[in-house]
């Protein structure tokens, strides 16, 4: 299995990913430049945080149109797996391959603290390794992760499955509607989400609760394979 | 030509603004008792050059739809003025 | 003429370059070094570069009274940050810079810039920034302008740190009335660099071409103090604020690190204050060069912008860079990538001058030793103030506590004291995946990456406490830094400081700005924590009123071993707190304290302070070190604002756990009142294991420092004081919880 | 009478613009060249109750020095309209 980590003009978290797939899952994992356009040697890709284009304008608005975005949709086309971080979840929700928004936190502010989240669906690629209801302890660190998606789409996402992470009770931190932390396409390859699992994988770092994210990405990718 | 769009992007009326909710708050606080609503959006003076008026409506539109907005959340109306050299 | 300046022989039949802020002395002054009239453009530079935000002129002579070598200190003052060696051919890079008052005219954008700015000084070094720390003064909350310059200093803070990506993990926050309209804020970066990629700000190198890369330069922050406000057709569009672009930076850092690295750098500089003038004129200074440089060369996004306008022009995220002749295309080709611009705009001479041309026309030629080194020295006069000999030495009986609950929920809550999450959750703590230890502790403890190595960070300065004694104030600010490292298992290396202080002309002033420099040097000495950097913010004054005495202190220290690292939370119940240091202060340790100022403002001015035993301080940091290092100290905590019974409620707070103190007799409700609430230096709580605290206790003993069980952890979700078996507070962990976290939260909605 | 204000705050003319920078490279990149120069600003609707027009226009005006703009930077205008009942 092999990781292509996006890196955008102002992505900050690009290293963290890397940092934390290589001690996680033991594999490679590859810095690309947003002005690639071929992914096709990957198995996994990483869409990270940070501040690509400074935010302007809105968050993900511009990194959207950089040449690499449409090898993403394509490899998310195929099946490859996609996962958006933050930033990265604005991005994919701009480049439409994930539905919905992200808005302004309710408070305004930017916030950087511990979240306790709820594993919705445990069987997704990505949280296989997640009992389903486990309480975990993730950061944030936004200022635009309250996610919005009108009725339908709302009840589309509840009816397919396809929320993964919401905030536990009462610990809503932005306002997002239906506590939502993050979702996955119809699909169930490509996941976004506002919490950064990368953050969260050696307890010096204050939890190490997202390192089951990338082990599941491990499990689930050697079971489709047959390797051991 | 060379025009001027002054284009006006707000929340669609079925999104909350908290920015606009802070701003009537903090008038109310500095006793604007009679300020109703606020509703907090973006400006953006975009200048190009095109042809003619309706190669210029046909130009807004598509920068809107594609980047200058997000139409899950966002909408907007713009008004044009020709610069004059 | 071009740009309708005033000539030459204009500038001094009208004293034009008194409206620059010159004296009639130092304009003869420049006459004599020039040997000529100094045209416009050549007063303007000369006004600025001998201004006493670029030349120290007030300062320079008091800052040689620090200490400022050691065995670790690679560089001390004199460059853009000073670096301490941290061992493995590693190092640490770091400096504090004040932006105080563009933060009063513009909270989000001054604010945002002081972290722009302190981040390039840190990777002109070469160094890769891995930290941020800011130290903030405002105004009570309860004015709406306070809160106004408060959160949008934070918003500011956290808008330029977050989006470029290092993580803001330390700082501190002090409220009162006495910054209402001089707020403080003090930003301070920390980088780590390998030793020899350590680059300079020097010019050096006949036929060396210099270059201007990152943003294009516009009018920003030109003065408007000049003969030209009033029929300049920009003025409208003006401001004296600059806005910063933190993803200008981000690409900026990036390509200046990759460029350094190719090691075809001679020096880089950033350009900060009086930006093209400063940083060349400083360059050449360090290099005994040259400069010539042509203005219409710099990429500009305003069109008729004069040389005077260009060399004064602070237009952010720029930087000057000389390379070796002839690889300028490895600049173009790396900026190109970054998608930044590049640009040579003159080269290095040996002729001794920064010669400005415009084109084909000389706009300035000025000799550099002229602009930096024989820029003048004020020798402000110093008097003791005479408030000093009227502080009263005995605290009234009056002035005890009559209801500990109250008063210790009352300190809980005060924005001085409480929780700063407000603050600190605004920031991006955590990028970089290098934290260990978040805001919320006494310091900050960042991962050196790939190796064992940590270092902590701390600010600290109390400007009360200098006020009331600017000597021992000084010495305090220097002492409690280094507890709060201590505290965290770190070593103090070295400092770098912000002197805030009001208006140097005043003689009063110049006396504390002295004196507490003094007492910063002093502690510095015994300490073993030099001065590698700093910075001197003057003036802090309006409406008369002058801020207090302010000199805030960036330390840094070392963890050799990331098993070390302690926390201020209590960790295990059963576990006993030992209170190392004065254990039963006298009532003066509640001169200049949070409590006074609380149980009575009027009053918070009016008596002496105890001082502080450098030695003693020394001792008590050096046996929690060896305690924490032997594995014996479950956590530790350092006793400032508020006191004794503050400090054990914090460590049961942020560990989630009871406390039970049991207090030593008191004679008097005056001594029971300092006791819990007396601001006495130089004392730290350390959680030790019931077994261990016999060996704890031998430590102290043989070092001399007095050490007394003074409280237990508890399952038991309260806080509970105990005198003479008797119970004298008792209240549930949630309640004062909720005072300490919820305060500034609740006053800012 | 009610009155709704549209308020356009933008940054003065010398003081950088970043997001209009970002947006232009941005629209550049995605072949608007004709696109010439984008300023990013703030949107304001603003709904109160006054008497008359020119306490409309004072009561906009003292909005926005005090709160809605800080005159330090940027620089406003504005637009009135009558709100029907
Ligand atoms: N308070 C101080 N203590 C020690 N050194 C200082 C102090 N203030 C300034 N310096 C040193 O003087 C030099 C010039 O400082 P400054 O003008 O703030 O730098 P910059 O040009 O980067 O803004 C720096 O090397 C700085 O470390
Ligand atoms: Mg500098």
């Amino acid at each position: 299995m092999k990781a292509a980590v996006i890196s955008f003009p102002g992505s900050n978290c690009d290293q963290d990913a890397i940092k934390a797939i290589v001690s996680t899952m033991q594999i490679e994992a590859d810095l690309v430049w947003h002005a690639h356009t071929d992914l096709s040697s990957y198995d996994l890709i990483l869409v990270p945080g940070g501040f690509s284009y400074g935010d302007y304008l809105r968050s993900g608005a511009i990194a959207r149109f950089s040449p690499v975005m449409e090898a993403v949709a394509n490899e998310a086309q195929r099946g490859k797996f996609v996962i958006g971080i933050c930033n990265g979840f604005q991005i994919l929700t701009e480049a439409g391959l994930l539905p919905g928004a992200l808005r302004r936190n309710e408070s305004l502010q930017f916030q950087c603290e511990m979240a306790h989240l709820v594993v919705e669906n445990a069987s997704t690629p990505f949280t296989a390794n997640y009992h389903f209801r486990e309480e975990i302890i993730i950061p944030i660190a936004h200022g635009e992760g309250n996610y919005y998606a009108d009725e339908a789409t709302l009840d589309e996402l509840v009816q397919n499955d396809q929320i993964v992470f919401r905030y536990a009770d009462g610990h809503n931190p932005n306002g997002s509607v239906g506590s939502i932390a993050g979702i996955v396409n119809k699909k169930g390859n490509v996941l976004g989400m506002m919490p950064h699992p990368e953050r969260a994988v050696h307890t010096l770092l204050g939890s190490d609760d997202g390192s089951k994210l990338f082990t599941s990405m491990l499990t689930t990718w050697r079971e489709m394979h047959g390797v051991r | 030509m060379k025009v001027q769009a002054k284009i006006f992007v707000t929340l669609k009326g079925s999104v909350l603004d908290p920015q606009g909710v802070a701003v009537t708050k903090a008038l109310h606080a500095m006793k604007y008792e009679q300020v109703e609503d606020v509703r907090v959006g973006k400006y953006l003076e975009v200048v190009f050059d095109v042809e003619n008026d309706s190669q210029a409506h046909e130009l807004v539109a598509k920068m809107c739809d594609q980047l200058l907005t997000n139409p899950v959340i966002e909408k907007y109306t713009y008004e044009l003025v020709e610069v004059l050299a | 003429m071009a740009y309708g300046e005033p000539s030459a022989q204009e500038v001094k039949d009208q004293k034009i370059y008194r409206t620059f802020g010159l004296t009639d002395a130092e304009y003869d002054q420049i006459v004599t070094h020039m040997d000529r009239l100094p045209n416009y453009v050549e007063t303007g530079v000369f006004s600025v570069m001998w201004s006493e935000h670029c030349s120290y002129k007030s300062s320079r002579p008091v800052l040689r009274r620090f200490p400022t070598t050691g065995e670790r200190v690679l560089q001390g003052p004199g460059e853009n940050a000073g670096i301490v060696d941290i061992g493995d051919q590693l190092a640490v890079v770091f400096k504090m810079e004040s932006h105080n008052h563009p933060t009063a005219i513009e909270p989000y954008q001054g604010a945002a810039t002081g972290v722009g700015g302190i981040i390039r000084d840190v990777f002109t070094m070469g160094a890769r920034p891995i930290a941020l720390l800011n130290s903030l003064r405002f105004g009570t909350l309860e004015d709406a302008h306070n809160r106004y310059l408060f959160s949008h200093s934070v918003a500011g803070i956290g808008g330029y740190g977050n989006c470029i990506g290092i993580p803001t993990v330390g700082g501190e926050v002090v409220f009162d009335d006495r910054y209402s309209h001089n707020p403080l804020v003090n930003a301070m970066c920390v980088g780590v660099i390998v030793h020899d990629k350590i680059a300079k700000g020097t010019a050096s190198g006949i036929g060396n071409p210099v270059l201007v890369v990152g943003a294009k330069t516009g009018r920003d922050g030109i003065h408007g103090a000049t003969f030209a406000s009033t029929q300049d057709p920009h003025a409208k569009e003006r401001s004296a604020v600059q806005v910063g672009d933190p993803f200008m930076e981000k690409l900026l850092l990036e390509a200046c690190l990759e460029l350094i690295d190719t090691g075809k750098v001679v020096g880089i500089q950033d350009m900060g204050a009086a930006g093209l003038t400063s940083s060349s004129a400083e360059m050449a200074s360090r290099a005994g060069s040259g400069l010539i440089l042509d203005v219409s060369k710099v990429p500009v996004r305003e069109t008729g912008m004069s040389p005077y306008e260009m060399m004064l022009s602070e237009s952010q995220e720029r930087m000057l860079v000389v390379m070796k002749r002839g690889e300028e295309d490895i600049a173009y080709r790396i900026f190109e990538k970054w998608g930044l611009e590049a640009t040579v705009i003159g080269q290095v001479t040996d002729d001794g001058f920064l010669t400005i041309v415009d084109g084909e026309d000389i706009a300035a030629k000025m000799p550099v030793t002229a602009l930096v080194d024989d820029a003048p020295i004020a020798n402000r006069p110093s008097m003791r103030p005479t408030y000093l000999d009227t502080l009263e030495e005995v605290i009234p009986a009056s002035l005890a506590s009559t209801d500990l609950h109250h008063d210790l929920l009352a300190l809980l809550s005060s924005p001085t004291i409480a929780s700063k999450e407000w603050v600190y959750n605004q920031y991006d703590s955590m990028v970089r995946t290098e934290t260990f230890v978040r805001p919320g502790s006494d310091a900050a403890v960042v991962g050196i990456p790939d190796s064992k190595k940590a270092i902590a960070l701390v600010t600290d300065g109390n400007g009360r406490q200098v006020y009331l004694d600017p000597y021992e104030g000084g010495a305090m600010a220097v002492a409690e830094a280094a507890r709060n490292l201590v505290c965290s298992g770190a070593k103090p290396l070295a400092i770098t400081d912000c002197l805030n202080y009001g208006n140097p002309e005043k003689a009063e002033i110049f006396y504390q700005f002295e004196r507490s420099i003094d007492g910063l040097s002093e502690a510095c000495r015994v300490l073993d924590t030099p001065v590698i950097g700093g910075n001197v913010s003057l003036y802090n004054e309006s409406h008369g009123i002058d801020i207090y005495p302010t000199p805030i202190v960036g330390m840094v220290g070392l963890i050799e071993n990331r098993e070390h690292i302690t926390t201020s939370a209590v960790k295990y119940v059963g576990d006993v707190l030992l209170l190392l240091g004065e254990i039963q202060p006298q009532p003066k340790a509640l001169a200049g304290s949070e409590y006074l100022a609380i149980k009575q403002p009027q009053n918070a001015l009016s008596y002496a302070m105890p001082a502080i035993d450098l030695q003693k301080e020394k001792a008590l940091q050096d046996v929690t070190l060896a305690a924490i290092q032997q594995g014996a100290v479950q956590a530790a905590h350092d006793l400032s604002d508020g006191g004794l019974l503050v400090a054990l409620a914090e460590m049961g707070i942020d560990g989630g756990l009871g406390v039970t103190v049991t207090l030593p007799d008191t004679t008097d409700p005056l001594s029971l009142t300092a006791l819990c609430f007396g601001e006495q230096p130089s004392r730290i709580l350390l959680e030790v294991k019931p077994a261990d605290v016999e060996h704890v206790q031998q430590l102290a003993d043989k070092a001399g420092v007095t050490c007394m069980a003074i409280a237990k952890v508890t399952e038991q979700l309260h806080f509970e004081v105990q005198q003479n078996t008797k119970q004298i507070l008792c209240a549930t962990l949630e309640e004062i919880t909720a005072s300490w976290r919820d305060s500034i939260r609740r006053q800012m909605q």
